[in-house]
């Protein structure tokens, strides 16, 4: 893999990438202008992105001012990382045994993950929260997280990647005299970065963006994470604020943007297990 | 010091058996290679040793212990990878340093980050270090130690690979063809010190090479195996002086024996297309007999002495030693003679020439290519 | 845990609001079957997925594929093609209703522009689910490239030089002999859980379509959240749930255990 | 000191108002504090909260409730009654709630809820698009066959001009404006047959029908309706007078955007639904009970109306409000297209709430049977008597 | 038939100058071996030329045609790789057969599922798989065809990467150390098909090996690289008789050379410790010269014999020769002779000998390493 001069695969490639970059990023900037008009600019006839009358401080200071943005991006990042951290502590580990240790009804476990991916938290809303009240600790981060601090998904992402890893790595591993948890720690977590990268940010993705289960565990708007700052420029019955409501969905995006920009450095250093033969 | 015992093992997949109630049992201390041809199944048996794959029968012991049940990381075994296995994100440093730090520290010095803080780490690492740049420099790869397997040339691996190995001091060693990719004075060189080692260490080690040189050389007693069965397990000068089988025969040595299809008379002289070979072999009369003569113990005459008929073919020139191809006159059978460069200079391609042995040279084989030998009363006395 | 709790109400009347609760057995299980909107939402949610599977995974791994392959502008592709996956829904559930408006819509406008009258996305029961699985599409797409930019890392440069010495000369080649097969891992794991995430799909209905025109939106969780959540159904939510895992799961083995024996070489 | 928890839904459209009612309910009452909780972004979902927390420690003491799910909160025994609150009152008609108005709130002898924010459908048009084809927007349409007929001339303008947008989504509440408008019931008084299939729910279906047909309404979403409306795609646009502030700003001065009452079927016989919500009490600790009454009845009250009315466009629910320049004679005669909703309010009737426990989903089987027409896939015979027979398996059998 | 040249490649990584400066132009089906130490850059070398690695200078030409920016697939080269770089997802058959596929089939023809269809598929898979079939054979792998890498032993897996090579008829051949992994007897065999298959087909071939005897004996010319730089490029009598360089020397030959440091004195005698060891040798008079003797050329003599005293420190028996481990008097220097076991018989361990050499075989270097070598007039004559 070289890099080569221009040719017409390389140009057709761009030209590729370009059309369907347009297509992902129409919304986006129609998100913009949005966010940057005043209301009655906003629907009209002409479809021009630059308002005549530029309305962005008034939508961002809105996005920041009718709730307390500050607080709950706050809150966001607090609920994300522990989810996050707790997601990783618990998958990595039950991926392994699950990839890498033989062991009787290891199927039906899969079969078990399996399930469990497929389950909406909205069936399992219900029986989650009437245990949460009991226990006392709605309202709290806790509460928040509780849910997803066992991740399926992520359990089953890395029992792929795993599964791909050779055994003879793992083999060595062992005859170091390393515990099988340290065989995770040590040779499976940094060969699988790119992995545990993407989990990562799906994850925090997800729960960044939850509107769902938050609504469910949180009464209090100072432990609401991001998305329920949005519902305050919404007004089904009436019609959104849409300048305000773009304003606010920049500013609730924005972090994540950047934490997608930092982890998809690990991407570019993309592993090969070349200490191997075959 | 213990000594390591692999008894009637037996592993298949599937419908191949590729190991068959092989039993070798090493003294401790002993050192012993490990020869057979290609898919043999050697590396099997050495991760059978390693506790990497069960056996479908039979046990694994070290000293008293029977490990058969135990698991590989409390065995104590330091195990060279056919495949290197190097962890591809560590340097070779860090390679080799690993079971060393798995054994020297604890388990919070060995934290990263937090490690470094941990009363005791630094020195043990220190002690570490220096024991890591000792291994790598006896294997020359003391420059290497920062680069990662991927910047490595395949027997920079290899030897990263060995030194992972020959850093601890484990209760056994297991090697699959850890020097298959070194050249000659490397390999000479790595050889030695892995010898040197094994004197001063007197760790029992399970050696597996594909070079029965290095076999003969090396080992204090040598299994050759060959299809999944363990054909002989002896001293080197057993195995090639006296091979119990025409497979050992045919695969220790080179170049190969040289084998003719012949008989034995009453008188115990070696027949070959019915005219005599040898006088006096220690052999059991029969007929349809595969007769082995070592390439080096082949005596070229000229035409008129004693011996079979037959021409020369070719003269291959091998820097040290000479090879002469001899094709045998009338049944067309080929064999080759192995000379010093000097007593090869009377050959020529084409030359008409006689062959002979001498009858202690003489191995014979059975149909089922099980050795043929009884000991000659003569002998015996000549021999007590 | 909860999975058991959610079967166990299925065999009740349990409704919100109610204080009692009463086992009633397989009722829920035998209203379900004469259940029409549940049998369409069955329908739409496999007419969904069967085009936003396909669709965002094979964009997800031609976007990712030809980012790995292209030098410059990686990391901006990359972020690019993944915004929709960092952006919340349901904004952007709002801003597709504007850019899909029969109307006033900058696509449509963009379709009248090349001669094409466009059609009504959204309102028409005949394109509303064609128009929510392409937000599916869009909104999977840099998920699943990312799954398999990832998968793509841990293909060993070795085997590429293999091919190409092999005479594997043109990418499409190299393709299929290298990329493909060792993928393979990747490409089951993308599969399932686009299947999953589509079968899912449920903030785009709520936000855009609430299921209609005349239900030719209603999709299974949505149906689920209407029969539990507004309806306040949660005995018959719970059956229905249950249909649904039961559904999948068979599905999911099936496929599970026809193609995980040949996409994992030892 | 008494702290009422307040929960209410919707906050894109209630927090101004809810801030600013709070603040003054406060500085009047200063041994009551208010404290809003987390808001829920619709009804559904406000109402789905109150019933979780149903009898919980976490249960809010007041909470806001669309009009037609009060019902289900008052079935359910979740709302507390406050007849004998109105009763130990006395004159609640001085106070502006007359009897009308506390009956929006009422369910099987319970008072429910005090109507806080209420609304009825009216007329929205383009005066602009209504020139172009020679109407004059001074003189607005009175009956549906003269809106017909100018929206016929409007869809043939082009360029993306609309004639009509009726926005029957979502709810059954558009459908209750034609069907009452025409002098129609939902069900028969006792509540156990379908009465929508008689002539007048046939004629409503017609209308729409022809709306369609004729007037060449297209088939939009809500959102979609509201966008082009506010583009100056539409002509004239049917929905509740609750959206009018937001219209106005989206309109800004783009074109001239007038209002009017909605045409009815049956000028004499017709009534209206009312939209909207209601304060509801469900704290049942009596110390909290009366600061919750006195705050339910200030928030419906004249006060609250004053900042409810001009704030979104709801209509006041209290008497005293509408005619006291104290409060908001003087907004209307600033503000005429607010006046369409006033005039109506006496033709407002409850929102009807079908009984039993498939109550909500009724008003949904009737959406899915008015998008059929809409879409022109069944005629309005036969939409008409699937409705008619689906939500009559829908009722309770008892 | 065209030739292979590499001209005047340089590559660095950083600041590790890998090759510098390496010409090597393989005639039309010559057959070069590339022998170096461990780490050298003959893998580096070997994927310059098939254009996996682009060289920091220099230019790669096959034939007439310049293809230093060629991408690999177009260059119609067949390599067999250090590390296999097997498909792990195909069978040992497929892998072989994909290059066969790639050139036989169209595009279409390939397309999984859909090019069974496709007209001609059928009899152009035929015909591959017999061609597969019997590479397969001739490499002794065909009962393996249908395993996947991961199920073979490490030499089968050597030998399905070579298969994978050889079925093609390419216009040049790449091997980097094909046989490493495989046991002597097989890599005679193995060995003795790659020659006959390049006698056959006469295709340009750069071959990597770390033995230098296999060297020797298959190729036409043997280029010898050390630290990135190529020392000798000459036939293979000429690097062992021959070397240009110390090193060279060093390298080539088992056991290695032996080398002292000495003198040559004004009448090309050469003196080791003053002493004379051999007369009439063709050197530069000059001080610290290394001297180097093969060990089969040292000859040994009883104490009172002309030549360097010495003690004989340790005899090793290797089969079919016997190595003499010697030390010099007063130096203590070491060197090993290569006997035939039959001359070694006279020697034992401890005895006092002395050691002469052939004035031809003796290589002198000067202090650079390079040899010095002139021709004696009288010489020249004899050889003339
Ligand atoms: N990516 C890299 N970065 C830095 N150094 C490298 C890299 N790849 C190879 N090298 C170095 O280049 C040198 C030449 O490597 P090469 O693989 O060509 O050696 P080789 O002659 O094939 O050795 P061997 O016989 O051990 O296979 C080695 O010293 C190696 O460490
Ligand atoms: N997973 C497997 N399934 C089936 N057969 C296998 C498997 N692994 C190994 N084999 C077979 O078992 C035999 C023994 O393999 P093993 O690796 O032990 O051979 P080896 O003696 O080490 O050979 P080499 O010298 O080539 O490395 C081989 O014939 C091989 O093909
Ligand atoms: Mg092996
Ligand atoms: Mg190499």
């Amino acid at each position: 893999m070289t890099t080569r001069a221009w040719n017409t695969a390389r140009a057709l490639r761009l030209v590729i990438l370009s059309i369907g970059a347009l297509v992902f990023l129409a919304p986006y900037v129609w998100m913009l202008s949005t966010a940057t008009k005043p209301r009655e600019e906003i629907f009209s006839s002409s479809l021009a992105l630059i308002p005549h009358q530029w309305a962005a401080v008034e939508n961002f200071s809105k996005a920041f001012t009718r709730v307390p943005m500050l607080q709950l991006l706050m809150n966001g990042v607090i609920v994300c990382t522990i989810i996050l951290v707790v997601q990783i502590l618990v998958a990595l580990p039950c991926a392994y045994a699950l990839a890498k240790l033989r062991f009787p009804g290891a199927r039906a476990l899969i079969a078990a993950i399996m399930l469990g991916l497929l389950v909406p938290i909205h069936a399992t809303a219900l029986p989650i929260y009437v245990a949460l009240s009991g226990a006392g600790v709605l309202n709290t981060y806790f509460a928040l997280a509780a849910p997803f601090l066992i991740s399926v998904f992520g359990v089953f992402l890395f029992l792929q990647f795993f599964r791909a890893m050779p055994d003879d790595l793992i083999n060595a591993a062992r005859l170091d005299g390393m515990s099988e948890l340290g065989i995770v720690l040590r040779v499976i977590v940094p060969n699988a970065w790119p992995a545990i990268t993407a989990f990562s940010i799906f994850s925090v993705v997800a729960h960044w963006n939850d509107l769902f289960w938050p609504q469910i565990v949180v009464t209090e708007t100072a432990m609401a994470p991001p998305p329920l700052g949005l519902i305050f420029f919404r007004a089904a019955e009436a019609g959104d604020d849409y300048g305000a409501l773009m304003a606010a969905t920049v500013v609730v995006t924005m972090p994540l943007l950047v934490a997608f920009l930092l982890a998809q450095r690990r991407f570019i250093e993309g592993i090969t297990l070349t200490g191997l033969k075959g | 010091m213990s000594g390591l015992a692999l008894r009637g093992i037996s592993k298949a997949y599937g419908d191949s058996h590729i190991l068959r109630d092989v039993t070798i049992e090493a003294e401790p201390g002993e050192f012993v290679a490990l020869v057979g041809p290609s898919g043999c199944g050697k590396t099997t048996l050495l991760r059978i040793a390693a506790g990497l794959d069960h056996p479908d029968h039979g046990s694994v012991w070290l000293g008293e212990r029977d490990m058969t049940a135990m698991p590989p990381s409390e065995r104590d075994i330091a195990m060279v990878f056919q495949s290197y296995a190097l962890y591809p994100h560590l340097t070779a440093g860090q390679n080799i340093a690993v079971p060393l730090a798995m054994r020297d520290l604890t388990v919070w010095q060995r934290l990263p980050g937090i490690g470094s803080f941990v009363p005791g780490q630094r020195k043990t690492r220190t002690v570490i270090q220096s024991r890591v740049l000792e291994t790598a420099r006896s294997l020359k790869i003391d420059h290497l130690l920062g680069r990662k397997p991927g910047q490595m040339s395949g027997g920079q691996r290899q030897r990263v690979a060995l030194g992972r190995a020959l850093v601890r001091s484990p209760a056994a060693f297991l090697m699959d063809e850890p020097l298959s990719n070194l050249d000659a004075n490397l390999r000479v060189h790595t050889r030695a010190e892995i010898v040197e080692l094994h004197r001063l260490a007197g760790v029992t080690t399970l050696y597996v090479t594909h070079d029965q040189a290095e076999a003969l050389s090396m080992a204090d007693r040598v299994a050759v195996m060959m299809g999944g069965r363990l054909l002989q397990f002896d001293t080197p000068e057993g195995v090639y002086r006296n091979p119990q089988h025409i497979e050992v025969a045919r695969f220790i040595g080179s170049p190969q024996i040289n084998l003719l299809t012949g008989e034995v008379d009453a008188a115990h002289g070696v027949r070959i297309g019915g005219r005599l070979f040898a006088e006096g072999v220690e052999a059991v009369p029969g007929s349809a007999v595969t007769v082995g003569i070592r390439p080096e113990a082949l005596k070229l005459g000229g035409p008129g002495q004693a011996g079979l008929g037959a021409s020369v073919r070719r003269i291959e020139f091998l820097g040290s030693e000479t090879l002469v191809f001899i094709e045998l006159a009338g049944s067309g059978g080929a064999l080759v003679a192995k000379l010093a460069p000097d007593a090869a200079t009377g050959f020529g391609q084409g030359q008409a020439i006689t062959i002979a042995a001498a009858s202690e040279d003489v191995l014979v084989f059975g149909p089922q290519g099980m050795r043929q030998s009884v000991s000659l009363p003569m002998r015996k006395a000549a021999n007590g | 845990m909860p999975t058991i709790a959610v079967v166990t109400l299925s065999l009740t009347d349990f409704e919100l609001g109610y204080d009692g609760i009463r086992f009633v057995g397989f009722d829920n299980y035998i209203e379900l079957l004469g259940d029409r909107t549940f049998l369409i939402s069955l329908g739409n949610t496999l007419t969904y997925t069967l085009i936003v599977t396909p669709l965002s995974v094979l964009i997800g791994l031609g976007a990712a594929l030809l980012i790995e392959a292209e030098v410059r502008g990686r990391a901006l592709f990359r972020t690019i093609y993944f915004l929709p996956v960092v952006s919340l829904l349901v904004a952007m559930a709002t801003v597709w209703q504007y850019l899909l408006h029969p109307t006033i819509g900058p696509v449509n406008a963009l379709l009248r522009f090349i001669g094409i009258a466009g059609p009504n996305w959204l309102g028409g029961s005949d394109t509303v689910l064609l128009s929510l699985a392409l937000i599916g599409v869009w909104q999977a797409v840099g998920f699943n490239m990312v799954l398999f930019l990832a998968g793509l890392t841990a293909i060993p440069r070795e085997l590429y030089a293999a091919a190409e010495v092999d005479r594997a000369a043109t990418a499409w080649d190299r393709f299929w002999l290298v990329t493909w097969p060792m993928l393979g891992p990747t490409t089951l794991f993308v599969v399932t859980i686009s299947v999953i995430n589509a079968v899912k799909v449920f903030e785009t209905v709520s936000t855009l379509t609430q299921g209609g025109p005349n239900r030719a939106s209603e999709v299974l969780l949505w149906t689920i959240y209407q029969e539990g959540f507004v309806y306040l159904r949660v005995g018959y939510a719970s059956a229905m749930t249950v249909v649904f895992l039961a559904i999948l799961m068979a599905l999911m083995m099936l496929q599970y255990r026809a193609l995980d024996r040949r996409v994992h070489y030892t | 000191e008494t702290t009422l928890n307040v929960h209410y839904p919707m906050p894109g459209f209630f927090k101004d108002v809810m801030d600013k009612i709070s603040k003054k309910f406060m500085e009047e009452n200063s041994d009551i504090k208010i404290n809003f909780v987390s808001p829920s972004p619709t009804y559904e979902d406000g109402l789905q909260l109150i019933l979780r927390q149903a009898g919980t420690a976490e249960m809010p003491d007041v909470t806001f409730v669309g009009l037609n799910r009060l019902r289900v909160v008052a079935e359910r025994g979740i709302s507390v009654d406050l007849k004998p609150f109105v009763a130990k009152d006395g004159n609640m008609a001085e106070q502006g709630f007359s009897d009308n108005i506390l009956k929006l709130a009422q369910f099987g002898g319970q008072q429910a809820g005090l109507a806080f924010a209420t609304s009825n459908p009216i007329m929205y048009y383009n005066a602009d698009l209504l020139r172009r084809v020679g109407a004059n927007p001074d003189v607005p349409p009175k009956t549906w066959d003269e809106v017909i007929t100018i929206a016929s001339k409007i869809k043939t303008l082009g360029d993306g001009v609309q004639s009509i947008d009726f926005r029957w989504q979502g709810d059954d509440w558009m459908f209750s404006a034609l069907l009452f408008g025409a002098g129609g019931a939902m069900l028969t008084p006792d509540e156990k047959k379908v009465a929508f299939d008689g002539p007048e729910g046939l004629a409503a279906m017609r209308l729409l029908d022809r709306m369609v047909k004729e007037g060449g309404m297209p088939v939009l979403t809500k959102s979609n309706g509201e966008q082009a409306f506010v583009a100056g795609k539409i002509g004239f646009t049917f929905q509740t007078t609750g959206a009018l502030r937001n219209v106005i700003t989206n309109v800004g001065e783009k074109f001239d955007l007038r209002t009017t009452p909605i045409p009815l079927l049956s000028p004499e016989k017709g009534r209206l639904p009312t939209g909207g919500n209601a304060a509801v009490m469900l704290t049942k600790d009596p110390a909290k009970q009366a600061a919750a009454w006195k705050l339910i009845k200030f928030a419906a009250g004249p006060y609250g109306a004053s900042v409810v009315v001009p704030g979104t466009g709801y209509v006041p629910n209290n008497e005293l409000a509408a005619k006291s320049s104290e409060y908001l004679g003087d907004f209307y005669q600033k503000n005429p297209l607010f006046k369409a909703g006033l005039e109506q309010m006496p033709k407002m009737i409850p929102w009807y709430a079908f009984p039993g426990s498939n109550g909500v989903k009724v008003t949904q089987t009737i959406v899915d049977n008015l998008s059929r027409v809409v879409e022109q896939k069944a005629t309005p015979e036969e939409t008409l008597a699937d409705a008619a027979r689906e939500v009559q398996r829908l009722l309770p059998r008892k």
